[in-house]
């Protein structure tokens, strides 16, 4: 039943929605029972990317901004997806302590923070189109369901 | 986000509850910069029992205070943060500059 | 900053994401600083709207569900959304106690919590098209914003 | 949602922790019923002290216990409801067939 949940959240691109768009994705997967850190890494790691979509994306213009969840048999899969001024180098932009915008005092640690909170991170990214983060997280609880930590006991 | 600002010898112990995030880090920079430039102080502690949550654009906001208190030779520390928090810290490797205490009267004690 | 806040929030009708459904909305409405009270009359509509979509508009057959909640100077307007087989007779549907389901033990008390909790219920229904549920919430803090209630001392 | 159930006397006296909307009140349902037809009870209580939230999905379901119950002379009374649980018994005139008491010796002792 929960392997085809998955909810669509729109906002606009605001930075008084960063805390809405992690809760409410944290409050999505909670249906998983996810331990209280892997629910924490999942906020962490939306925040990051919804935080990059404000600044990076929008810059200093508004747009929207897609958060959409999935669940699957082992977990979530978050897409965050901005339509805005995209990445030119995306390995160049996952480097840990790289960033565009130093003089804002950003750590360029989001995507480093992104990939170790998270299981996978995929980046795909256009000039001028967007970009989008596509995560997964496994839970430890499925984990044990579908039978991959074998013997329990 | 809710800041109170406290003043031990040189020490400025800035209490910081809520959430650290790009949202909030403009009042959080604003705050800190405001009483270590108009006080008597030397040193930054930040008490973090009460901050729930920080992303990276926290750890910016740290870095930019400890580039400033540094520069004029002073120290940044931090005291009680949660797992979260710690993981973020350890996850961007700001343990190398900023230290981390269990309690305010241990990093006092440091200095 | 607020005022033209909003969020869209799609979700397909299964019963698992009534708590998710109110939880979310709950959390974007907490932006304004509503009161306790407030914050759970908004819970307590959007249950019973989004419920009501499950069980009414979509019956046995899946569908989604639209949540839209902007922000005004007053307080929020919610919008449910589905696409289900709609109302034949919107004022019958609204009178208390009654329901056309009375087999599953429901109690006919939907529309009227809803209309006890918030300020304002719009409903707009079309048989086989679906069926949509506007409400609006004010809030007491934004009301003295607003310098309605008058002297504050 | 998690539910609780302890005789005393012929009460059953059933403890409904969490959430009752549409998706749990059938569990809730199931489980009343059950241990209502497999004990030796006559009336039911409902101890509502950890239910956060209900809305007009579990009046249908009250009223559906109540139903029964009283179809063998049995009562139900509710115990310690939170506030929007009882807006929401307000709104929907269902203190009239079920009383609410502020603990559960003085439900019990009201039989
Ligand atoms: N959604 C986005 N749109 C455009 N550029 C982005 C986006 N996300 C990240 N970037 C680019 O990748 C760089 C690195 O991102 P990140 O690791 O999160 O660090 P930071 O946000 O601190 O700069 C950013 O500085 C920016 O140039
Ligand atoms: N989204 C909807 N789609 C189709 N019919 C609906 C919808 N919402 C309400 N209705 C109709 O209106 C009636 C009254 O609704 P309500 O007051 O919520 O009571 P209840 O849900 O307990 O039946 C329902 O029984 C149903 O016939």
């Amino acid at each position: 039943m929960n392997a085809k949940n998955y909810m669509v959240l729109i906002i606009p691109s605001k930075s008084q929605n960063e805390a809405f768009a992690r809760v409410a994705t944290a409050a999505f997967a909670a249906q998983l029972d996810p331990t209280i850190e892997e629910l924490a890494d999942i906020k962490t790691a939306v925040s990051e990317a919804v935080t990059n979509s404000i600044i990076h994306g929008y810059e200093d213009s508004e747009g929207e901004i897609t958060i959409k969840c999935r669940m699957d048999e082992y977990g979530v899969e978050i897409e965050i997806r901005d339509e805005g001024k995209g990445i030119q180098d995306v390995e160049q932009a996952r480097q840990p302590l790289y960033t565009s915008k130093p003089e804002l005092e950003r750590s360029g640690m989001g995507f480093t923070v992104m990939e170790t909170f998270m299981d996978e991170v995929e980046v795909y990214s256009e000039k001028e189109k967007g970009t989008v983060i596509l995560m997964r997280k496994k839970f430890a609880s499925l984990a044990k369901e579908q039978g991959v930590s074998g013997n329990e006991g | 986000m809710e800041l109170t600002a406290n003043i031990t010898g040189n020490i400025l112990i800035c209490r910081v509850k809520g959430e650290l995030d790009h949202h909030t880090a403009e009042e959080f920079r604003t705050f800190v910069d405001y009483n270590m430039e108009n006080n008597p102080v030397k040193h930054l502690l930040l008490d973090l029992t009460h901050l729930s949550f920080m992303d990276s654009s926290g750890i910016g906001a740290l870095i930019g205070r400890y580039k400033k208190v540094s520069s004029t030779g002073g120290r940044v520390m931090v005291v009680n943060e949660n797992k979260q928090v710690s993981r973020v810290f350890e996850v961007s490797g700001i343990y190398e500059i900023i230290k981390s205490y269990s309690s305010i009267s241990k990093a006092i004690n440091d200095i």
